[in-house]
């Protein structure tokens, strides 16, 4: 095995690289655990040499052609194959780039608190992991990359000494369901075409067995990127583990996996038709966890929950995309994966610079902190200015692909998506107010100052993408578009958009947002409760006030439906929350107790159970016979 | 070679019988555990040598005989030893090692009675391993049997008793049926050697005495159900793992219920009951009920052995799965699954054994936050629960997967879809017995507890160790299995 | 005649054995095993199986029923207070249906079906028993050497030491 | 059909369903040990039994003799379990054996 190994290395054609991809992390990972915690510096270098690594190697893959390894393993079709080539490889550059910005900062971040050693332990672990999950070739062994990372995000969320690791069960809870579901549309997958290989899987039709496989496959995509009905652990998440975790897994490395393999099941594995009932079903999912996530981020009092939340919105957005079967749906959803990592990153970081300031990330106390960390507040408008879809960001651009292809299907998805829209717009503008403008206000004012120069690099790094990918859009778009050649012919759809009713539209939503905005401002008086109207407004008192205005303003018409929509959505979060929490809890307890009480220590008993079951034997040796 | 394997698996176990009762009481008190120690120990050594011999001499198995040699004659009981049984004669030595081990702190003032019970057990669990002929197999059952009994009841306390009479109890009718069923099965062969039985059932729909040997198969399942603590014949397990002193119940949820109930099954299903679908189709079933019954019984219970005793119900259904498949790929699963359950559940059971020890309860309603204060403990638990629970990349995923994948492809897509879900089960009670005794915040009465010291955590961080090297080199040793040509 | 003495054997043992199911006295209970091992012993003497027999008269009507017996003693469990009445006749009442209706049913299915099973007895002489015993089954009588050591431990566990504790 | 055969059948069958039923019914602990050794007489019967249909008497009565010596030690450990129970509980009642449950 180490002479294939070093053969394989040397013989250059990119499968070398590959082996640098994933065991390079593993030998450094148990390097940065084993420095002790007074080498920090020890631990940081080790961190950053294995990213930069990982960055270089991910570019020489992105530059190789299709290349294609495999070794044996352990038999029966369950080799270890990886697979080069131009979607794995951008996939595989993503990560990279994004895990060596997260390091940088993490460093900075992670200094003088507990736990680092098994951050970045698990850190690498799961660049590592992902990268395996990204080229393998074969559907066991991606499974064993995948299950793992499994394994480094319940170490992640168990990190805080003070964590609950009621987070970390329930995370694994769910993500575990979403695996398990994975598993069942491989082996439905694999029972139709007989191989194990990926590659030799195409164009299986959305129907019958496949249907099932299909179905199985996404869900199991959609539970890692985080999508409804899979969420609710992130934001859960986002209070209890350490603060770069946020822009790392669920941020982006979740993201790029889950919708990795959700395009390669929708166009490359399965034949999803447009407008067919699969299609329709996956932007319903979509569509869903826009309004959902939106509604609840829309009312959130905490940086980082309303952050959780607002990335699981964006993931609706993208499994609309992905849903449509449309060429420019599907391009639409990559370059929004790639947008949304860069401006959520940025902004989890710039929540994470605030907390490494000013110690609460609570927007009740915070304020102004425009004026003291000017470079942190600029970035973090520029990434609210992109994730709202103001036009000229790139937010924008990759909404309006995905807007595109949304209203080709059916208006109902394109109207959704436009409020989706406005629940961001009105979200950020209310947490950009509260933390960034008016009076400073913070728990330690006397101490406050910029975030270190290694925290701000990152931010300033990724608040630059928000604006390069948005004016020179065309640079990723000409990334993406060779990728998805087959699919897509010949079209380029970098520079504005085609349509500018569209555009107007956009606009006149986000105009709509700001409106809202000031309309709340003005009355309540702070920015933390501009959406309170959304929000509080008790029933009864809306019902005497909609007497009064029901004519007269049509506004609060809009914020009743709103309201009342909301907490809807609300109960449906909660309802999912309580699913995992406590109704597959009590059945298991419930059927438990009785088998405890029909267990009642008498040998009798025993005997009698016994009997029966020899009984049992006999009935099914009648049967089999 | 031949000497070497004899005096290794059955010799030395009655040297040391004789060392220990020859000499003083008082001095074969004091050396009993060390003499334990080499025995285990040579066991294990021996075990690997053998199979290295093996696999040099490029054969299946080794026969070998006791006193003098036997002429082939009809129902000669001749003894061999191949792959599988060697895997086994490896897990005995390891557990009675980590039994040992935990026996230093635990037992008292009555090492050398447990030390000769330890001995007189491993021989007859040897003996299951290395017997070629099932009246031998049956006489080796109840040797094993018998020293259980005693060994639980070892302490004389109230519990022990209780657990030790229910066992014998259930034990007793499970040999009745077993030897009743060789009876019957004798009827038809005239002799009860693996082979020569095989051969005469191998029509055995139109043997002469057809309707005889459909009970015996009856009276066999059953029998070695009760033996091996499948639903619904496991009333006896819980109880007899739960008051069994804390260095018996790490011997007998590690090894010898599995060896007394679900390795004679395997080798007698393997070598005699050769392709008979209807008891390979029961026994899937029962595995199934098993697998289900173990599990969700086991998130209910309140004591920390008591969950470790129903998921072994839970495991043990996995084994019988495998081989109930009837391929060579579902025996291979249940081989090494027999061999990861072997190592993970011994783990389980030091650490409840240094709970008890440490904490003086084995209830998990009295304990919590143990994380802390017994950091050792409480990763090796997760460690052997990760394992059970199938998370890759450690031992007990790959054992599963291969068993899963068995029951798939040559059974039913159902059955193995049924033990995948059940996994999610073993999750689920991990977690309710790691949450509340590792995890959450520490319990009052408990800031003084500290980690178990010496034997107890070498034993821990040791099974830890085989957990995952073995989980990490599997594909080599998965490899190596089928450049060798068994799979 | 032989058989006819085998088929009256038989019928008196399961009569004991039942009776040592169903009466009161656990003294009466423990003598009446020691009679249906007894009578087994006969059957296994009629049916060639000498040594056999020996051993199940001397070592299971006699040694057990010693063991037993004592065990009785011991535990001075034979009383006859209003509990044990109760428990007895719950006992009593269903057994003889059962073994009467089990009985004939089977004895009619074997009847009614042709099944050839036929006892080919010829007794076995001494030279092929010890051959079987000393040459082929050394790994049984290694057993046997090893419950008696098992069943050595045991007594020492259970007896000897029980008033150290 | 041979008489004896059915016979030599029906009464071990006859002697299981004794000690099983027994084994069910009673409170006893000597009185279950005493239900496992009517089984076993059953089970001795079907070993002779096999022997003599199959002609090969001498191994049969390897086994028997055998089974017996083991049979003989289980009744011994049954019956010294039982006397401790005794002298723990103050009864051989097999109701008061309730202590582990769930």
């Amino acid at each position: 095995m180490i002479s294939g190994l070093s053969s394989l290395i040397t013989s250059g054609n990119g499968a070398g690289l590959i082996w640098i991809m994933i065991v390079i992390p593993v030998i450094l990972a148990f390097l940065a655990l084993i420095i002790p915690k007074t080498a920090y510096s020890g631990r940081a270098t080790v961190l950053v040499l294995a990213t930069v690594i990982n960055f270089i190697a991910a570019i020489a893959i992105f530059c190789t052609k299709e290349t294609t390894m495999l070794m044996p393993w352990a038999g029966f079709e369950m080799n270890l194959a990886f697979r080069i080539y131009s979607f794995s490889g951008f996939t595989v550059l993503l990560i990279a780039v994004f895990a060596l910005l997260v390091a940088i900062y993490s460093i900075a971040f992670m200094r003088n608190r507990n736990g680092s050693g098994q951050f970045f332990f698990y850190f690498l672990l799961t660049v590592a992991l992902a990268n395996g999950a990204v080229l393998a070739n074969n559907f066991v062994v991606m499974l064993f990359f995948w299950e793992g990372l499994l394994v480094t995000l319940f170490g992640f969320l168990l990190i805080n000494q003070h964590s609950k690791p009621k987070t970390a069960v329930k995370a694994l809870i769910i993500s575990g369901i979403a695996d398990l579901l994975l598993m069942l549309g491989i082996a439905f997958t694999v029972f139709q075409t007989g191989s194990l290989s990926m590659d030799a899987i195409s164009g299986l039709s959305v129907s019958g067995m496949g249907l099932f496989g299909y179905l199985c496959l996404m869900l199991g995509a959609l539970g890692k990127a985080g999508a409804m009905p899979f969420h609710s652990w992130i934001p859960d998440a986002a209070q209890d583990a350490p603060l770069p975790f946020m822009p790392f897994l669920p941020g982006s490395l979740e993201k790029f996996l889950g919708i990795y393999l959700m395009v390669r099941v929708s166009y490359e594995f399965y034949q999803l038709v447009p407008a067919s009932g699969m299609s329709i079903a996956v932007m319903i999912i979509g569509a869903v966890t826009i309004l959902l996530a939106g509604a609840m981020a829309l009312i959130q009092k905490d940086m980082k929950r309303l952050l959780a939340y607002q990335e699981i919105s964006q993931v609706g957005f993208i499994v609309l995309g992905v849903g449509t079967a449309l060429p420019v749906g599907l391009i639409g959803a990559v370059f929004h994966m790639l947008n949304h990592a860069t401006y959520k990153s940025c902004l989890f970081m710039t929540a994470g610079s605030v907390e490494y300031r000013t110690g609460t990330t609570d927007m009740s106390k915070l304020g102004g902190l425009m004026k003291v960390m000017p470079v942190t507040g600029i970035c973090f408008v520029i990434a609210s200015l992109a994730i709202c879809g103001v036009p000229g960001f790139s937010g924008f651009f990759s909404k309006e692909l995905i807007f595109d292809a949304a209203l080709e299907t059916n208006w109902i998805f394109y109207a959704i998506a436009v409020f989706g829209v406005f629940l961001i717009a009105a979200s950020f503008l209310k947490m950009g107010q509260a933390v960034f403008f008016g009076k400073v206000k913070a728990p330690n004012v006397s101490m406050l100052k910029e975030a270190p120069p290694a925290m701000q690099l990152p931010v300033v790094i990724l608040a630059i993408g928000c604006i390069v990918f948005g004016v020179c859009n065309f640079i990723p778009l000409h990334l993406i578009q060779p990728i998805f050649g087959s699919i897509i012919g010949n079209h380029d759809f970098s520079g504005w958009p085609h349509s500018a009713t569209l555009v107007i539209i956009s606009c006149v939503i986000l105009l709509i947002a700001v409106l809202n905005h000031i309309y709340g401002y003005k009355k309540t008086g702070a920015a933390l409760s501009a959406v309170d109207h959304i929000h509080y407004a008790p029933v009864l008192h809306s019902i005497y006030n909609g007497a009064e205005k029901r004519y007269t303003d049509p506004y609060s018409w809009l914020m009743v439906v709103v309201k009342i929509y909301s907490y809807i959505c609300f109960g449906i979060d909660r309802a999912i929350n309580w699913f995992y929490d406590v109704l597959l809890v009590k059945i298991v307890s419930f059927v438990s107790s009785r088998l405890r009480m029909a267990n009642n220590g008498s040998p009798s008993r025993y005997m009698v159970w016994s009997f029966s079951g020899i009984a049992f034997i006999i009935m099914l040796f009648i049967a089999l016979m | 070679m031949i000497t070497f394997a004899t005096i290794s698996f059955l010799g030395l176990p009655l040297l040391a019988i004789l060392l220990l009762n020859v000499v003083s009481k008082k001095t074969g008190g004091a050396i009993s555990i060390s003499v334990g120690y080499v025995v285990a120990i040579i066991q294990m050594i021996a075990a690997v040598v053998c199979m290295a011999l093996l696999w040099m001499h490029g054969k299946d198995f080794i026969e070998f005989s006791l006193f003098w040699d036997m002429n082939a004659t009809l129902g000669a009981a001749k003894l061999s030893v191949d792959l599988f049984s060697l895997v086994v004669l490896f897990c005995i030595g390891m557990v009675s090692l980590a039994s040992l081990l935990t026996a230093k702190k635990t037992i008292g003032e009555k090492t050398l009675n447990y030390t000769n019970l330890l001995m007189v057990i491993m021989l007859g669990m040897n003996g299951i391993a290395v017997v070629t002929d099932l009246f031998s197999l049956y006489v080796f059952l109840e040797i094993t049997g018998i020293a259980s009994f005693v060994l639980i009841a070892l302490l004389n306390d109230k519990r022990g008793l209780e657990g030790a009479f229910k066992y014998l109890v259930m034990s007793a009718i499970a040999s009745a049926l077993i030897l009743g069923s060789f009876a019957l099965i004798f009827t038809q062969t005239g002799s009860l050697v693996y082979g020569d039985v095989a051969k005469a059932l191998a029509d055995w729909r139109n043997a002469q005495y057809a309707p005889l040997l459909i009970v015996g198969f009856v009276m066999f399942i059953a029998g070695f159900s009760i033996k091996a603590g499948i639903a619904p014949f496991h009333g006896w397990l819980p109880d007899a793992y739960q008051s069994a002193p804390a260095s018996v119940s790490v011997l007998l949820g590690g090894i010898v219920t599995k060896m007394a109930g679900v390795y004679a099954l395997i080798r007698v299903l393997n070598s005699v009951f050769v392709a008979m679908p209807m008891i390979n189709n029961t026994l899937l079933i029962l595995g199934l009920i098993s697998i289900v019954f173990g599990a969700v019984a086991a998130c209910g219970q309140k004591d920390f052995k008591r969950i470790l005793a129903y998921s072994s119900i839970s495991q043990i259904g996995y084994i019988i799965l495998g081989v109930a498949s009837g391929s060579l790929l579902g025996f291979v699963g249940a081989m090494l699954h027999f061999f990861n359950h072997a190592t993970f559940k011994t783990t389980l059971f030091v650490n409840s054994a240094a709970v008890e020890m440490q904490t003086g309860t084995t209830d998990i309603d009295q304990l919590g936050g143990l994380q802390a204060r017994m950091p050792v403990t409480a990763v090796s638990s997760i460690l052997a629960f990760l394992s059970m629970a199938g998370i890759p990349p450690l031992a007990g995923f790959w054992s599963k997967l291969l068993i899963i994948i068995a029951v798939w492809q040559s059974v039913s897509a159902v059955g193995g879809g049924i033990a995948l879900a059940a996994s999610i089960f073993t999750a689920a009670y991990f977690l309710i017995l790691q949450r509340k005794v590792f995890f959450g915040p520490l319990e009052d009465h408990l800031t003084e507890v500290t980690e178990a010291k010496g034997t107890i955590s070498l034993a821990a961080v040791l099974l830890s160790i085989v957990t995952v090297a073995f989980g990490v080199l599997f594909p080599v040793i998965l490899n190596f299995l089928h450049l060798q040509g068994i799979l | 005649m032989q058989q006819f003495f085998i088929v009256l054997c038989l019928v008196l043992m399961v009569v004991a054995g039942g009776a040592a199911v169903m009466l009161r006295s656990m003294l009466k209970s423990t003598i009446s095993l020691g009679v249906a091992s007894a009578l087994l012993a006969a059957v296994l003497f009629l049916l060639g199986a000498f040594w056999a027999a020996i051993f199940e008269l001397s070592v299971c009507s006699g040694l057990i029923t010693v063991v037993f017996v004592s065990a009785v003693s011991l535990t001075n469990s034979d009383r006859k207070d209003e509990e044990h009445v109760k428990e007895h006749r719950a006992r009593v009442a269903a057994l003889p249906a059962i073994l009467i209706f089990a009985g004939a049913s089977l004895l009619f299915i074997l009847f009614s079906h042709d099944f050839n099973i036929v006892i080919s007895s010829t007794p076995a002489s001494f030279a092929a028993f010890k051959e079987a015993l000393w040459s082929l089954r050394q790994s049984d009588i290694l057993g046997q050497i090893i419950a008696i050591l098992a069943g050595t431990f045991a007594v020492i566990v259970l007896f000897k030491e029980r008033d150290n504790i | 059909m041979n008489i004896v055969s059915a016979i030599i059948l029906t009464a071990a069958l006859l002697m299981i369903i004794a000690g099983m039923f027994c084994l069910v019914r009673t409170y006893n602990l000597i009185r279950i040990i005493i239900a496992i050794e009517i089984a076993m007489k059953a089970i001795t019967l079907l070993l002779v039994f096999a022997g003599a249909v199959n002609g090969n008497m001498a191994l049969s009565q390897t086994f028997v003799i055998t089974m017996i010596v083991i049979e003989v030690i289980v009744a011994v450990v049954a019956a010294g379990i039982a006397i401790s129970l005794y002298h723990k509980n103050g009864n051989v009642d097999i109701r008061e054996l309730t202590n582990l449950k769930g």
